[in-house]
């Protein structure tokens, strides 16, 4: 298990920091694609298997393709690398991002409470008490989350399709 | 040594800010949502880790909050696109220097 | 019980392992050979066989004889073949991304190897048991999307992009009904765990009453496809399964006459070999899972449970040939169009059939269902059918057509 | 859900509201020609008239039994949310008249509406609205009740305004939605009141809904929550905020007369026999509510008086046929509501069979009415105008006799059905309270009046219209002459042979006052001779002055104004709003007064320091300076507001840094 976080862990970051270093757009979108498979094997490990099953169809199956897609119809084809890669004023960005980072570890590392001990060791959750679960207790929420898919695929579909009169 | 919730969290931590790194230097629109996708991401695991570590998993609140999240994000990146398409249509251009119409 | 064939392999599987019981990390290791080494050799062995018989079964449609040279009945070509394609040269274009050009053919092969495993191959016989395997072949499913893009687009050629892009496109869209479909069938028997799903397809009443007819029968009858629901969800299941797996008439993104062959322009020798044996593989492995699904996977009478399933599995790849061999290729509108406007309206239909029979057997018992359900449920999938064709009737052309260039 | 068990549950009730629904589904998806459409309706009506009747004899001879059939809709939270169909004796009725009216009136449509091309929609419109009502019927749930209520609501809106192309039939369109919305506010607070208050949104069930004993005793226990009302008193009062806008009780009354410019039909359905008996059925079903607080039912027994009057009243200075009756239909239901509240008063739950009973009577003639108006109106070509016909008696032989035996049903003519059921109103009344008494006794007297005076208009003397007089289609009379035979006999029969009022309410109900059955007769026929002598010998025309007038020109000018409700809702809310607007525009030139005036001294102090401090200092040595830091902050303020996407991003980011350092410092 340890050894299998590590691995995980580390082509997580890696996938990320290759996401946002990349010159290639079409590079920097495959490689979120491994940071995303990265975090499903994480999911696996945390014995979210369902969600592991969700986020591999979902973000690499329709998202990154969704990405990829949207590459395709508006820059060069071959993704070559732009002009220049960072914006102006860059330095900043990272400044206060560092800033975040240290506001979130300082707390993590400071006042560690390690609980290792899982409760989930008698108790495997299936895919048909997650379903239970969402039908019963959270039932309006799945129908306001179904009203949001479908209002957002048709703002989507209003979005991209060039009825703007252009 | 034992993996912990602290691992999982430090993890998280520093995948969200590898996004926002992204999202706040990159001038790419595209790689931009990229990094949203990243951050979306990053807390997505610290909910799963937040279940998993904690004391009362049977009721399945983690994961139902990130199938919750993933389906909003989801949402989110299908708009997303679809207005990067628009601005391209726009603008001719997907560098975010150069959309900058908000300014007048 | 008759699937002694199929315990007598866990048996051995099992005494296999027993015997390395004092080293635990050898043990381990040969339990993951013990569970991927023989699938992958019976299924690239499968892979060679059913390109022999594609081009046989073809020839015969065309009225040709076909390979008969290497070997009896030309039984050896695959093999020839196989050879020639190791020993050619490997030609990467001198512009393209060459990490990613390498790449696109294992990415292909990977996803379709791992599907393979999570097909019941009989009764307990399964590589990778997972309790949600369904949903994992699914998600393994979509996967082939990103490899095919990959090639697509790193070889730099207009034909393999454009190729590409129309697989993928094809791909995404048919996920929708192929999964809406199974939708269904993992509803009818509320489990997503595909040995569950296939005990769901046997009467078990029947089987347990000792007596052989019913047992004969009771592993037959229950097969989801004699249901009003199943039978139109194994249509919509097999159609969508033949664009996932890009077989003809779906094989735009291959299309020799038009983009000459698609992603697949730039490659040759070797990785051009595992481009198709991932293709053929995936071919398998939804034929496999349409059995598990709707074909009543490993349960049959008489023989035991990895004969059936191979049994069904290959007369359907054998109907994927026939069709291969008689129906002409679609336009690319069509192709889309069929998708969104046709399959996934009726899709959602039949998820509320099969929910209405689910409850109508058990309200009034499985024979006025079962009766009920084909006249009534089948009905209405009928007439939604013939007016969603009406609806999508694109308008008859009056007058000049007129050509737009393509900005 | 058992839907589909037909012996010993009642859940296969919900198949009443739902065989329209299928057939409105149907017609709205698929959009079949007329004919079919019609067919359809009807077909799927039929079904559920089939299952109303069965219904209605489960309950005959079993009044006090209640059955319910409860299930579980939703969970929200800890919250469950109930929803079920009961079975008793107000159920049954209700349900056998709704269906069966509603399948008469189907019919009649099928003729009426033929030469409209969009006639498919307008049946669907019906069957939407015939779910809304039937399904109200059966609700055991507050909150299904509400749903139905809503759709019922919403179906009134769609077929009013119907004829949408014309303007005023839209205006009409949106005012009874908007009206009966202030109801409905009333209604929703009651509701969920009531939630609050007892945990449930069960009718019935089992001893612990909110009608039954225990709930109504907690109810009533707590004293002076509202009004000197308790928490049952009060949420009656919501419940019947509700009902005074279904039921077009007198302050929101205004929207049903301007209802008539839906399809007749329409009127003769929604707006006479069914949707506007709705408000009353709710108080009826929530009666227990009613009578846990007295003070409750005199309201509602006031507010019917005051309705029945003011209508009645106003229905004298009218000269469309159809507006005539639509203020006679308000009369009618205030009659009702007095017949619940008084009722209750003398009878206690005997009071739900008073009003009930006329209801249901009311239901069958004054559909009849309207659908011999809207046979007559056909046959006038399409003229409404009272003033305008004349001698039709002789042309529309069928339609007129059944009109006429409408007419002395709604005068309460002795033996026939409106009289039974007036009479019992009259008489609880008189157990109940003299001053409603005389005041529902004048407005009976009123009614025979107005009724005859319109018939004399209709029937008597020669054709003044255009055109050539025309009997209608006997797929429209039939449903007449079936109406009118209820609308005769249903009265004598139900309460002769058996016993109508015990059955409805469940508890054995007899009143008997000499006085007062003399009163009624003399009412009735007071009210009929007075009209003839009036009218019958009177030259009537649309240039003649109407015989009443001429001898009270300036009240009867009140009446024909309809007493200026509007004018008067005219000259309160709206010119609520055009105070507010004045006041705001006021407001608005005071404030602009002000800043002109703090410029202006702004101004002024500043030339003072230009020229009284000493120029120079402030120019060389401040000004320049000042100048160049605003210069310099302005290119800070600049950056920042630059409409660069991720300069906001990166600032706020900072302000997230910011925020975690001070939680770690402050939960240090």
């Amino acid at each position: 298990m340890t050894v299998a976080f590590y691995i995980m862990a580390a082509i997580a970051v890696l996938g990320a920091v290759m996401a946002i270093a990349l010159r290639n757009v079409v590079h920097a979108v495959f490689s979120v694609l491994l940071f995303f498979s990265a975090l499903a094997g994480l999911f696996i490990l945390l014995l979210a298997e369902f969600i592991a099953v969700v986020q591999v169809l979902v973000y690499i199956g329709s998202v990154g393709i969704l990405m990829l897609f949207a590459i395709m119809l508006t820059t060069k084809v071959t993704g070559d690398p732009t002009r220049k890669l960072l914006s102006r004023g860059w330095a900043w960005g990272g400044l206060v991002s560092g800033a975040l980072l240290l506001a979130f570890l300082v707390p993590l590392i400071t006042q560690s409470k390690s609980e290792s001990n899982s409760q989930l060791s008698n108790f495997n959750p299936s895919v048909k008490d997650l379903g239970l679960t969402l039908m019963d207790p959270y039932f309006a929420s799945v129908g306001v989350i179904a009203l949001l898919l479908t209002a957002g695929l048709i703002a989507a579909v209003v979005a991209a399709s060039s009825a703007s009169g252009e | 040594m034992e993996i912990t919730l602290n691992h999982y969290l430090i993890l998280s931590a520093v995948l969200f800010t590898i996004g926002l790194i992204g999202a706040l230097t990159r001038r790419h629109i595209i790689i931009m949502l990229v990094c949203l996708e990243i951050m979306l991401n990053a807390a997505n695991l610290n909910l799963i880790a937040f279940w998993h570590f904690g004391p009362n998993p049977i009721l399945l609140h983690g994961p139902l909050f990130t199938l919750f999240t993933i389906a909003i994000a989801a949402t989110e990146a299908a708009l997303g696109l679809a207005l990067v398409l628009a601005i391209y249509r726009h603008f001719k251009t997907v560098d975010l220097e150069q959309v900058q119409d908000l300014k007048e | 019980m008759n699937n002694f064939i199929d315990y007598k392999l866990i048996e051995l599987g099992q005494w296999t392992v027993g015997l390395f019981n004092d080293y635990p990390v050898v043990q381990i290791l040969v339990h993951l050979l013990l569970a991927t080494l023989p699938l992958t050799l019976v299924f690239m062995g499968a892979f060679g066989f059913s390109t022999w018989l594609e081009r046989k079964g073809l020839a015969r449609i065309q009225n040709r004889l076909g390979p008969n040279r290497v070997g009896i009945f030309g039984l050896l070509q695959p093999l020839a073949d196989g050879i020639k394609m190791l020993l050619k040269e490997d030609i990467v274009p001198d512009r393209s991304d060459k990490l990613f050009h390498f790449l696109a053919p294992v990415m292909l092969m990977v996803p379709a190897f791992i599907a393979v495993g999570f097909l019941p191959l009989g009764d307990g016989l399964m590589a990778l048991p997972m309790d949600s395997a369904i949903l994992f072949f699914f998600a393994v499913g979509s996967l082939n999307t990103i490899a095919v893009f990959m090639a697509g687009w790193s070889s730099r050629n207009k034909y393999s992009l454009l190729g590409g892009m129309r697989a993928v496109a094809q791909m995404i869209s048919y996920e929708i009904p192929l999964v809406l479909s199974a939708v269904a069938v993992i509803m009818f028997s509320g489990s997503l765990n595909a040995q569950e799903i296939v005990a769901s397809q046997q009467i078990q009443s029947w089987l347990a009453s000792g007596n052989l007819v019913k047992e004969f029968f009771g592993q037959i009858l229950g097969w989801h496809i004699f249901k009003p629901w199943g039978f139109a969800g194994f249509i919509f299941f097999f159609v969508a399964a033949l664009a996932e797996a890009n077989r003809s008439p779906f094989d735009l993104p291959e299309a020799d006459s038009e983009i000459i062959a698609g992603h697949l322009t730039e490659y040759s020798g070797f990785k051009y070999a595992i481009f198709f044996m991932a293709e053929y593989i995936s071919a398998f492995a939804i034929a496999g899972i349409a059995t598990t699904l709707f074909l009543g996977g490993w349960s049959g009478p008489v023989i035991a449970g990895l004969p059936w399933f191979i049994i069904k599995m290959f007369s359907l790849f054998a109907v994927m040939i026939w069709i291969r061999g008689t129906l002409p290729r679609l336009r690319v509108d069509q192709l889309m169009g069929y998708a969104w406007k046709f399959l996934l309206p009726l899709a959602i239909l039949n998820i509320f059939v099969a929910g209405f029979y689910y409850f109508a057997e058990q309200q009034f018992g499985s024979l006025a269902a079962f009766i009920g359900g084909w006249v009534i449920g089948f009905g209405i999938l009928q007439t939604a059918a013939k007016g969603l064709s009406r609806l999508n009737k694109s308008p008859t052309l009056d007058g000049k057509r007129v050509y737009q260039l393509v900005e | 859900m058992n839907l589909f068990n037909f012996t010993d549950s009642v859940g296969w009730l919900m198949w009443v509201p739902i065989c329209p629904l299928i057939a409105g589904v149907f017609l709205a998806l698929l959009k079949p020609s007329g004919r079919v459409s019609a067919f359809v309706a009807i077909a799927a009506l039929a079904v559920s008239l089939i299952l109303s009747l069965k219904a209605f004899a489960m309950t005959w001879g079993h009044e006090a039994q209640i059955e319910t059939h409860n299930f579980t809709w939703m969970h929200i939270g800890g919250v469950d949310l109930e929803f079920g169909m009961v079975l008793n004796a107000l159920t049954g009725s209700m349900l056998a008249m709704v269906s069966l009216i509603g399948l008469l009136i189907f019919i009649y449509s099928w003729s009426y509406m033929s030469h409209d091309d969009r006639m498919g929609r307008f049946f669907c419109y019906l069957s939407i609205f015939m779910v809304g009502m039937l399904g109200l019927v059966v609700a055991n749930s507050l909150l299904l009740f509400f749903m139905f209520w809503e759709i019922v609501g919403l179906a009134s809106y769609l077929l009013i305004g119907f004829w949408f192309q014309k303007p005023s039939a839209a205006a009409a369109a949106k005012k009874a939605f908007i009206t009966t919305r202030i109801g409905d506010l009333g209604f929703l607070i009651g509701l969920l009141w009531a939630f609050k208050a007892t945990g449930t949104f069960l009718l019935f069930d089992n001893g612990s809904g909110i009608l039954e004993t225990t709930q109504i005793a907690a109810l009533a226990a707590s004293e002076n929550v509202m009004f000197g009302m308790n928490t049952a008193g009060a949420i009656a009062l919501f419940l019947f905020i509700g009902a005074i806008g279904k039921s077009g009780q007198l302050p929101l009354h205004v929207w049903l007369p301007d209802a008539m410019e839906g399809p007749t039909p329409v009127s003769a359905l929604i707006h006479a026999a069914t949707m506007v008996a709705a408000g009353v059925f709710l108080v009826a079903r929530a009666f227990p509510l009613f009578i846990a607080d007295l003070a409750m039912l005199e309201v509602v027994a006031w507010f019917g008086a005051f309705t029945t009057l003011f209508a009645a009243l106003v229905a004298v200075g009218q000269y469309d046929i159809k507006r005539i009756l639509a203020y006679s239909t308000v009369s009618q239901l205030g009659l009702m509501m007095v017949g619940l509240g008084a009722g209750g008063l003398a009878l206690k739950e005997g009071g739900i069979s008073i009003g009930m009973f006329h209801l249901l009577t009311h239901a069958f003639f004054k559909a009849l009415l309207f659908l011999g108006a809207g046979s007559i109106i056909h046959g006038c070509n399409d003229e409404q105008d009272v003033r305008l016909m004349g001698g039709v008696f002789s042309k529309m032989k069928i339609s007129s006799i059944a009109y006429l035996a409408g007419t002395i049903a709604l005068c309460a003519f002795p033996f026939t059905s409106g009289y039974f059921s007036k009479d019992q109103i009259l008489l609880s009344a008189w157990t109940a309270s003299g001053p409603i008494f005389w005041i529902s006794a004048i407005a009976s007297l009123l009614t025979a009046f107005y009724m005859t005076r319109q018939c004399c208009y209709v029937f008597l003397g020669k054709y003044r219209g255009k055109g050539h007089v025309h009997e209608s289609s006997p797929i429209m009379t039939v449903p007449l002459v079936i109406l009118a035979v209820f609308a005769v006999a249903l009265g004598y029969v139900s309460e002769h042979f058996y016993h109508i009022l015990d059955y409805l309410s469940g508890v054995h109900v007899h009143q008997h006052e000499s006085i007062v059955v003399i009163i009624s007769w003399i009412i009735a026929l007071g009210g009929i001779g007075l009209g003839l002598l009036v009218y019958a010998r009177a030259k009537l025309g649309i240039d003649e002055t109407d015989p009443v007038k001429k001898v009270f020109p300036v009240p009867y000018r009140w009446l024909e104004n309809r007493l200026y409700a509007d004018e008067f809702y005219e000259a309160t809310a709206f010119k609520l709003w055009d105070v507010l607007a004045i006041l705001i525009t006021v407001l608005e030139a005071i404030m602009n007064q002000l800043v002109d005036f703090v410029t202006v001294v702004v101004r002024n102090i500043g030339s003072f320091f230009l020229n009284t401090i000493d120029k120079r200092v402030i120019d060389e040595v401040s000004f320049d300076g000042t100048c160049s830091r605003i210069y310099n902050s302005s290119q800070i303020n600049k950056l920042i507001q630059n409409g660069f996407l991720q300069g906001y991003l990166r600032l706020l980011t900072g302000g997230a840094v910011l925020i975690g350092i001070l939680l770690i410092v402050f939960t240090r």
